[in-house]
Formats: structure tokens, sequence, C-alpha cells
């Protein structure tokens, strides 16, 4: 494959996995648990647009629009059902993150039993071109648009906003935002919704750029784990960088891959070599902090 | 002399937690280390039993250098710690706590399938070990309980108790007597007088009343040095004793 | 302004704070002293609402608070520093002040940085890159941001140097001047009790002496009881 | 018909509860998050299958399943079983499914995602129309052993160090043990346990292929254990029967009436569940961890 076609697939990739690991490590740096229910939240989003799209026949924007807030609607509603529960009950985060896998399941044969196990896909227009001998839809531009669109958007809610500015102290030190007058339970509100919001809309970004299946976040989920593990917890600019470095890694492998005449199957196993040589390696990711004994 | 401490310094963060700390400390007494919170006294703790790692300085036991060994090694050379908060295992009773404290158990995985003669042999004699500990301790008779339902002082028992029941040469106690009623205290450090002329004691305590009717040495630390030492009659009267305390 | 009545509290079912009664009046600087696990640290969390107690009433502003979450008793015109962890470390020196003050809508900056006037100069720097000295003078000017009325400190100079000490003792005694009444728990009893009008010293849970600064200077026993002797 | 399905749910209980033994050493008494327990069922499955296909016997299958298990969890074990149990869950995961692609991919190895048929069946000319009676005896006597076994590992001094690292690993540091020792030791026993019940499975079935592997089996055992009582052998047994009967019970019911939803969809739902609502408001299971009185 050109070398142009590899960096357009690589920064495409990096797009889809950048939104979802960001929400992923924000509810991980708060929660300080795993969760792995993120990967049905991404599904349940690609789906939400699907309804908005295929069923309801509007453009895909507003899918994704739809997908954005049912999604965090969803998150909000976990917590509340379920994790708030066992913060209440003194459970720790191990009791957690099971629980974590028992919503996970619910939620994607859930998926499953509505929309089948087959593939489907939206409904939108494949116009390509072309750029540098290489190819890119219209619709992997607007998924790398929108990507850093809403990267500069959550950087400056981060940083400009008193609510950013609140979930990041209550994420530093949950005791002192407290002291400071925060009402802690209702950022964490925000955080869930934030948080599923965004795997929602990186669930619509998959679902465009490949197709729908009630396994499609799962198919992701460990390689947005190897970008939260790499870019360091819930460290927002590292999951960027992180997001990035492993669309190019796994779209650059692959070729390397299919040219030792390996299986191209083994795509997958890409993000999870990554993550276990970083775990070994430097377990406190790229931008992480070196964590207190 | 059982525990040469020379000159070690701890930093965490730019702050200096151990500052050039020596201690030499003699078989079969009962030392003390007091000094206001911060001053270092459980980092030295931690250093010693090989928990924390130092910067600089060594740390020789029995004669043999244990800096920076893993705290496993180090309880097997003979010096056994005891907790500030009492972390007891949620899961197990008090009996089998003290059981888990014992040098002599056999806890490979072979005996457990080919020598279980051996194995019981060993069982029988650790078991008849913790209960008279247990019974020299008075909690004998909750030997059958979760080791988290005993009180506060109970649970302080039980940890000197597994500490004793691991026949150290050397047992480092840290706060074994905070939040526990003067009458218990006393008795707690009663107890360790009984045992001093088998093994060496040394007290990290907030309680200096105490120390000074039990120890043989107390050293005094502030901001991460030795400050004073001596016997409690000439720490007692040291002047700077009293001014670490209320902050000179 | 704030009175605390026969407060039993712990943790569990251990007992640390054992039926302690203190007041603080408008304007004044009240200092608890006492040796470690004497439980006044507890104390000052049973006030803020960090520990629930077990008995006793709390009242603020002659308004009963017992039991209000951390987060009510700021909006009531309370202040909390803890002893560690008292700054958001991952925020700067200026979102550290804007969480401080996060509960008022226009915070007055100009105020605190003629009083911090080190932390105008690295507002921009990250919390976790200060000195221990200006980490302590963040964590009582994130406090300050919403003027309260009355501020709780928990030892300010606990792992400062002895002229650090001096200088956020300074700054706990301009306080008075801007209105505030300030409690303070210490185990720095001298430098403490030079700025205080009136003090407690407690001693295993339980308050064993009251008076004004000089009355507990004076105290023949003091330098004993903080020792260890029981109260008495 | 209704004596087969009996039957069928046995076998199956009783190749589950072996695995949730053997997740309950791991994580009910020391507290290893292994979210990748499939890894070992499946290298137990494979091994035995691809040697039988070459003639060797069950025995030999089984025995090399273990042997390779145990490799494969040591390799595991050696550079992770320090991790935050969260890192630990993550990266079991992760070797589970690179197991599984290479069972996918390797076509020329394991025939790919058309799987192994003609699994030999040990002994099946012997027992011929009582096959599955026989079988139902041979996966509940290696149970029962794998019970025992279990039991006296948890019941010895070996046990109670592991019971203590669960509760607090520092700790029993501060006594003189090698921690890591235990650890990585335990790991070892429960991936090899883990890989007998592979090998039942895969001779069982007589056919086996990767997407019998998907993490869905981990989690499904998982909640065996926490339904049934983690830290508790019997009581992951009684999770084991209790999940059974719903995953084998929904097949059973589609035969006889119509569901709303689809049976498949349904057992994987009220698994999902049952963990959910036992983690809330029974997290002890059904037979909660027994005082442990010693040896004597």
């Amino acid at each position: 494959m050109f070398l142009t076609q590899l960096v357009i697939n690589s920064v495409v990739t990096g797009s889809i996995y950048v939104l979802i690991a960001i929400g992923l490590t924000i509810v991980y740096r708060v929660l300080k648990f795993a969760n792995f229910s993120h990967a049905e939240l991404i599904t349940f989003g690609a789906y939400m647009a699907y309804i908005v799209n295929v069923s309801l026949g509007m453009d895909l924007f507003y899918g994704a629009l739809a997908a954005f807030l049912l999604t965090g609607a969803l998150g909000i509603a976990t917590d509340r059902l379920v994790f708030k529960k066992l913060r209440k009950n003194g459970s720790n985060v191990i009791s957690m993150m099971i629980a974590s896998i028992g919503i996970g399941l619910v939620l994607r044969q859930s998926i499953q039993e509505k929309w089948g196990p087959n593939q489907v896909w939206y409904d939108i227009e494949t116009r390509t071109f072309e750029i540098f001998g290489g190819s890119i839809t219209e619709m992997q531009v607007y998924i790398i648009l929108i990507s850093i669109a809403l990267i500069l958007i959550l950087h400056f809610m981060f940083t400009r906003t008193k609510l950013g500015k609140a979930m990041r102290g209550v994420s530093d030190n949950p005791q002192l935002a407290m002291a400071s007058g925060i009402d802690t339970e209702k950022i964490l509100l925000w955080v869930w919704f934030i948080g599923g919001g965004l795997a929602g809309i990186g669930g619509v970004f998959r679902g465009a750029d490949t197709r729908l299946v009630p396994l499609l976040g799962w198919e992701i989920i460990l390689s947005a784990f190897a970008v939260v593990i790499l870019g360091g917890i819930g460290s927002f600019y590292g999951a960027i960088i992180a997001a990035y470095i492993l669309g190019f890694a796994e779209n650059f492998g692959v070729s390397i891959l299919s040219d030792l005449s390996i299986s191209t199957g083994y795509r997958p196993a890409i993000a999870f070599m990554i993550l276990i040589i970083v775990l070994i390696v430097r377990p406190s990711g790229i931008m992480g902090k070196k964590e207190a004994a | 002399m059982i525990l040469e401490v020379n000159d070690i310094e701890k930093s965490f963060g730019g702050i200096k937690a151990l500052d050039g700390v020596s201690v030499s400390i003699e078989n079969n007494t009962i030392s003390g280390l007091i000094g206001p919170n911060g001053s270092g006294k459980t980092t030295l703790l931690n250093t010693v039993s090989g928990f924390l790692a130092p910067d600089k300085g060594t740390v020789y036991f029995g004669g043999k250098d244990i800096t920076s060994l893993p705290p496993f090694q180090v309880s097997r050379l003979g010096m056994t710690r005891t907790f500030q908060i009492t972390r007891l295992f949620r899961g197990m009773t008090v009996l089998e706590s003290m059981l888990l404290a014992s040098k002599t158990q056999d806890d490979g995985l072979f005996p457990v399938f080919f020598n279980r003669k051996k194995l019981m042999e060993t069982e029988r004699r650790d078991v008849q070990k913790a209960v008279e500990i247990l019974d020299f301790l008075e909690i004998e008779h909750m030997k059958h309980e979760y080791a988290v339902a005993l009180s506060g002082g109970q649970q302080k028992l039980l940890s000197l108790g597994m500490a004793l029941m691991a026949d150290p040469r050397m047992v480092l106690l840290d706060e074994p007597v905070a939040g526990v009623n003067p009458t218990l205290a006393n008795k707690i450090f009663e107890k360790v007088m009984l045992e001093k002329e088998k093994r060496t004691f040394l007290v990290v305590e907030h309680n200096i009343d105490i120390l000074m009717n039990f120890c043989d040495i107390i050293y005094v630390m502030n901001k991460g040095r030795i400050v004073a030492s001596g016997t409690p009659d000439e720490v007692q009267r040291n002047e700077t004793v009293i001014d670490v305390y209320l902050g000179g | 302004m704030l009175s605390v009545e026969n407060v039993v509290s712990g943790y569990g079912e251990t007992t640390v704070v054992n039926d302690v009664s203190i007041n603080v009046a408008p304007g004044e600087i009240v200092v608890i002293i006492g040796p470690n696990g004497c439980g006044k640290s507890t104390l000052l969390k049973t006030i803020f609402g960090l520990v629930r107690p077990g008995s006793g009433k709390i009242a603020f502003n002659g308004e009963d608070i017992t039991g209000a979450k951390p987060f009510e008793l700021v909006r009531k015109g309370m202040g909390f520093v803890p002893q560690t962890e008292n700054v958001f470390a991952s925020l700067s020196v200026m979102e550290n002040l804007e969480m401080g003050g996060y509960t008022i809508r226009a915070p007055d900056l100009e105020e605190i940085f003629r009083m911090f006037p080190v932390l105008e100069e690295k507002k921009k720097e990250r919390a976790s890159s200060l000195s221990g000295g200006e980490r302590q003078m963040l964590a009582m000017a994130r406090a300050l941001m919403t003027r309260p009325k009355l501020l709780l400190l928990d030892e300010p100079s606990a792992g400062l140097a002895p002229k650090m000490v001096e200088v956020v003792m300074e700054k706990i005694k301009e306080l008075r001047e801007g209105d505030s009444s300030v409690l303070i728990i210490e185990q720095n009893a001298k430098s403490a009790l030079s700025i205080a009008d009136r003090g407690y010293i407690m001693v295993m849970g339980k308050k064993v002496f009251e008076g004004k600064t000089h009355e507990i200077l004076d105290h023949k026993e003091i330098g004993r009881l903080y020792l260890g002797k029981r109260g008495g | 018909m209704l004596l087969d399905y009996v039957l069928d749910m046995l076998v199956y209980i009783g190749i589950f509860a072996i695995l949730a033994i053997s997740l309950n050493l791991e994580f009910g008494y020391t507290r290893l998050m292994n979210f990748g327990k499939v890894a070992f069922f499946a290298t137990g499955a494979y091994t035995s299958a691809l040697l039988s296909m070459t003639g060797a016997s069950f025995i030999e299958g089984m025995a090399a399943g273990m042997l390779i298990s145990a490799l494969l969890g040591l390799l595991v074990a050696l550079p992770t079983l320090r991790l935050r149990a969260d890192y630990l869950a993550i990266v079991t995961i992760a070797f589970g499914e690179i197991l599984r692609l290479f069972f996918l991919n390797e076509v020329w190895f394991t025939n790919g995602p058309m799987g192994i048929r003609g699994i030999p069946q040990p002994l099946y000319s012997v027992f011929d129309n009582d096959y599955m009676l026989f079988y139902v005896l041979l996966v509940y006597t290696t149970l029962i052993i794998c019970y025992l076994f279990a039991e006296r590992i948890v019941n010895s001094p070996f046990g109670r160090v592991l019971k203590a690292i669960r509760d607090d690993e520092e700790a029993v540091q501060a006594f003189g043990k090698n921690t890591c020792m235990f650890k990585i030791k335990i790991f070892i026993i429960g991936s090899s346990m883990a890989s007998v019940s592979g090998s039942l499975f895969a001779h069982y079935l007589a056919f086996i292929s990767p997407d019998m592997f998907y993490p869905t089996v981990t989690f499904s055992v998982w909640t065996m254990m926490v339904i049934g009582g983690s830290a508790n052998n019997l009581g992951v047994i009684a999770g084991a029967v209790l999940v059974q009967v719903f995953e084998r019970g929904t097949r059973f019911l589609k035969d006889f009436v119509v569901l709303p939803i689809e049976p498949s969809n349904l057992r994987v739902i009220l698994i999902g569940l049952l963990l959910i609502l036992f983690l809330l408001y029974r997290p002890d299971g059904i037979i909660k961890e027994e005082k442990n009185r010693g040896l004597l």
C-alpha cells in the first residue's frame, strides 16, 4: 500500500479512537476503575445514530448528535442504577469493574436482540477524493474534522469553563473539591454524560467507517484501553497523542504483517502487544505521573 | 549491636523525610522512638524493615547489611514489624493470622499433597505455640473469631502476638498502643517487658508517658533527624525535647 | 459564631473525640493544641462535615449544621484548609483559586493577590511545582476565595521551615483584620499561641484545658501535658 | 430426549464448575483479576483436540494441555502479577484475545475458523449407547478430584498465605513470605485446571472452533463465582449450576415455548443481570466464605 494511503488510514483510525479514549479516560480518572461497559456505550451510540439515520431517514449528522445525547444519558443511567449504589455500599473498584462487565453483557445482548447479530450500514453517500496518490472518503474527512473540533472544544472546556475545571478538580482531589463547595456528585453526572457522549460519537464514527454489529464496541475497547494506558490514565493530552500513535501503529503494523506474509487477522493483536509492552515497561504511560508507592 | 542504622537519608519529592539518621540498638533492650507528626519516625521504620529503600546510608542487622533488601527477606533474617494502623487479614480468624505469622509453617505446595504427616505435625506445634502466645496476651478465647471482629485494643494485642509468633530477634512496633485505653496500654507494654530477655524492641509511640516507664533508651526525632537520645530520665529533663513538641 | 456542644466522634467503633465542647466568637482566632492522635484533627473534620458525629450538636451562626455536607457549609460561609493534599496539584495556581471561588459569581482576586503576592507571580504554574510554603499559602488563599466568616485550619505549620511558619502565622493574623474568625489546630503550639486569642488543649480525645493564650503559655504543666500525661 | 437434555446440562455444569473452581483459586482466594480465563480453557481444548487427531490418547492430550497451560500461565504471570488489579484484568483479556486470533488465523495448524471436527471421544466404542452417561461420570470424577485438590490447597498453610495476600499483600511480606512466588504458583495451578476443563469440553463436543472462546466464556465463569460466593468452592459449584441452568435452560425452553426474545440473547442478558444484582444486593454470593477453624 502507498505511504500516503497508510498515513490517511492511520489518521482516520486515530480520529476514531481519540474520542472513545478521552471518554474512557475521564471516567477512569474520576471513578478510578476500568469501565468495560464503555464498549457497549460505543455500540449503543452507533445504533442510536442508526435509528435517526436509517429508521427516521435523517442526515447522519443528526444521528451523531442523538448518539451523543442519548449515550451520555445512558452513561448517567449506568451510574445511577449501578455504580452509585456500589459506591454507597462501599464496594471497591474491583466490584465496579466486574459490575461494568455485567452492564456490558446486558447492553450488548439487548442491542443484538433489537437489531440482530448481522451487520447493517448507515445510509450515507461515499464520495471519494484523491490526494497525493491516496484516497479518502467524504465520511473520513468528516471523522477527522469533527474529532479535531471536539478535541478543541474539550480543551476549551477543561481549561476555560467552570464546569471543565471543576471536573479536573474533582478528579484531582475529590475531598478538596468538596471542601471548596463543589457538589461532587453533580460533577460526576457531567463526567458520565460527557464520557458516555464521546463514546457514542466514537461509535458513530466507527460504524460509518466500517459497519454496525453488536460487537462493534467490544472490537475496539481493548485498543481504547491501550490508548488510555499508553497516554497515562486520566491524561487528556496523553490520550490524544496515544490515540494517533495507536492509529499509526495499527495501520503500519498491518502493512508490515502482510509484508511478512503473516495474516492481517492479527490486526487487533497489535494494540494488545503495545498494551502489554507499555504495562510492563512504563505502566504510568507517556504523559502519566509515576505512581506513588 | 543488633541494629545499626548509619546516616540514612530518604526524600519524597524534594522533602527530606530522613536527613542523616543514625541509630544503634543493643541486644535485649527496648528502645523508644518519639517525635511530632511528620518527624520521620514511620519512614525510619519503613526504611529499616525494607518497605522503603533509603537514598543514602546503610542498615546493618545482626552484622549483616540489609540495606534495600525486600521486606520478606528482612523478615526472614529475624526482624518483624507491626503496622501503625493495625493491618489485619479480613478473611482470617485470630488463630489463622497467628499461624500465618509463624516462620516454621510448611507453606510450600509440596507438603500439601506429599508430606501431609509432617505438615500436620508442624501445624500442631504452631497451633500450640499460637495458643500459648494468645493466652499470654489474654485473647486466647477469641482465637476462632475473625481478626477484624476484635476490639481496637485486642487488635493491637493480636498484631503484637503475630510479631511474637514469628519468633524474631528484633521487633519493630509502630504505635502499638495508639487508641488503646491506658490500662490496656500498660498491659501491652508489660507483655513487651516480659519478652525483653528473648528479643530486642524498637517502639514508635506518641504516648511518651508510657515509654518513660518501659524503655531503656529513647530517641527523639524532629524534621527527619535524631535531635536527642538517652535514658528516659535524661530525655525527660532535656529542654529541647519539650521545645520540639511545642514547636520552639 | 461557632459552637460545638458535647460532640462525640470517631471512625467505626473507635471513639476519637470524646464529649468535646468549644466555641469561637466573631473575629476571634482560636487554637486547639494537643499531642499527636489527641483527636483534634478529627474534631475539625467533624465540624466541617467530613466525619459524622456520633452525638452532640454543632451550630454555625445560630443555625444547626450537625451532619451538613462540606459543600453546603462552604455556601454558608465556612472555609477549610486540610493539613495534607490541600491544593489541586495538577491544576494551575489560578485554577486552584477559581476552584476556591467556585460557589461565588465574581471572586475578588485583587484582595487575595494583595495578601499573597507570590501567588500572583506564579499564577500560571502548576500547584505541584510550588514549594511547601507557597503551597500552604495557596491552600489558604483557595479557602479564602469565598471570604469565609470562619476559616478552619488543620496544622498550617506542618512540614514548614521555621521561617515559613512565621510567615504563615502572620497571614493568619491578617485574616482577623478582614473580619474572619479562625479556628486552628496545631501541633506547633508556641507559634500558634503567639497569634491566637484563646486556646484549648486536647489530650486523648478530651478537652483538658481552656483559657486565654497567656494562661496556656504560663500553665506550668503544659509541657508535661503535651508529652502525654493524661488530663487533670 | 429429556434425559439427553439433562445429561448434556450435567456435563456442561461439571465442565464449568471446574473452570469456576480454578478461577476461585486465583480470584476468590488470592484476588488475582484473571479476565483471560478462556485462554487457558481454549489451550486445553486445542491441545487435546490437536494431539488426539494425531493419535494421542485422551489422557496424553489432557496432560499436554495442562503442561502448555502451565507454561503459558507462567509466561503471563511473570511480568504482570505485580501490576494493579485493573491492569492485570486488561492484560489477561488481551492475552485471551491474542490466543483466539492465533487459533483463528493459523489455519495450517488449527484449521482456522472452520474449527476441528471429529475429535475422537475417549472409550467411545466401549460405551456406545450409554456414552453420555459415561461422560457425565468422567466429568464428575474430574470435578471431584479438582474440588478436593482445591480444598486441600486452600485449607493448608499455603492457602492461608493466599488468603492473606488477598487481604493485604504488603503485610504478608512483613512475615517473610515472598508473595510474588505464591501468586505465580496459584496462577499456574489455576491455568492448568482450566486446561483440564477445556480438554473435557473438546472431547465432549468432538468439535471446536475459535468462536467458542470469546471473552464471554470468561465472564460467564466470573458470574458463576460471584453469585456462588467467591472463596467458597462449594459456592462456586452452586454458581455454575445456576448459570448453566439458565444457559442450557433457555436453549431447552425454546423447543417448547415461543419466547418473545431470542434465547441466546436472553441468557446472556440474564447472566449480566445476575452478576449486577448479586454485586449490589448479595456481594457474598449464595454461600459465604466459611470461617476457617484450622486443619486440626
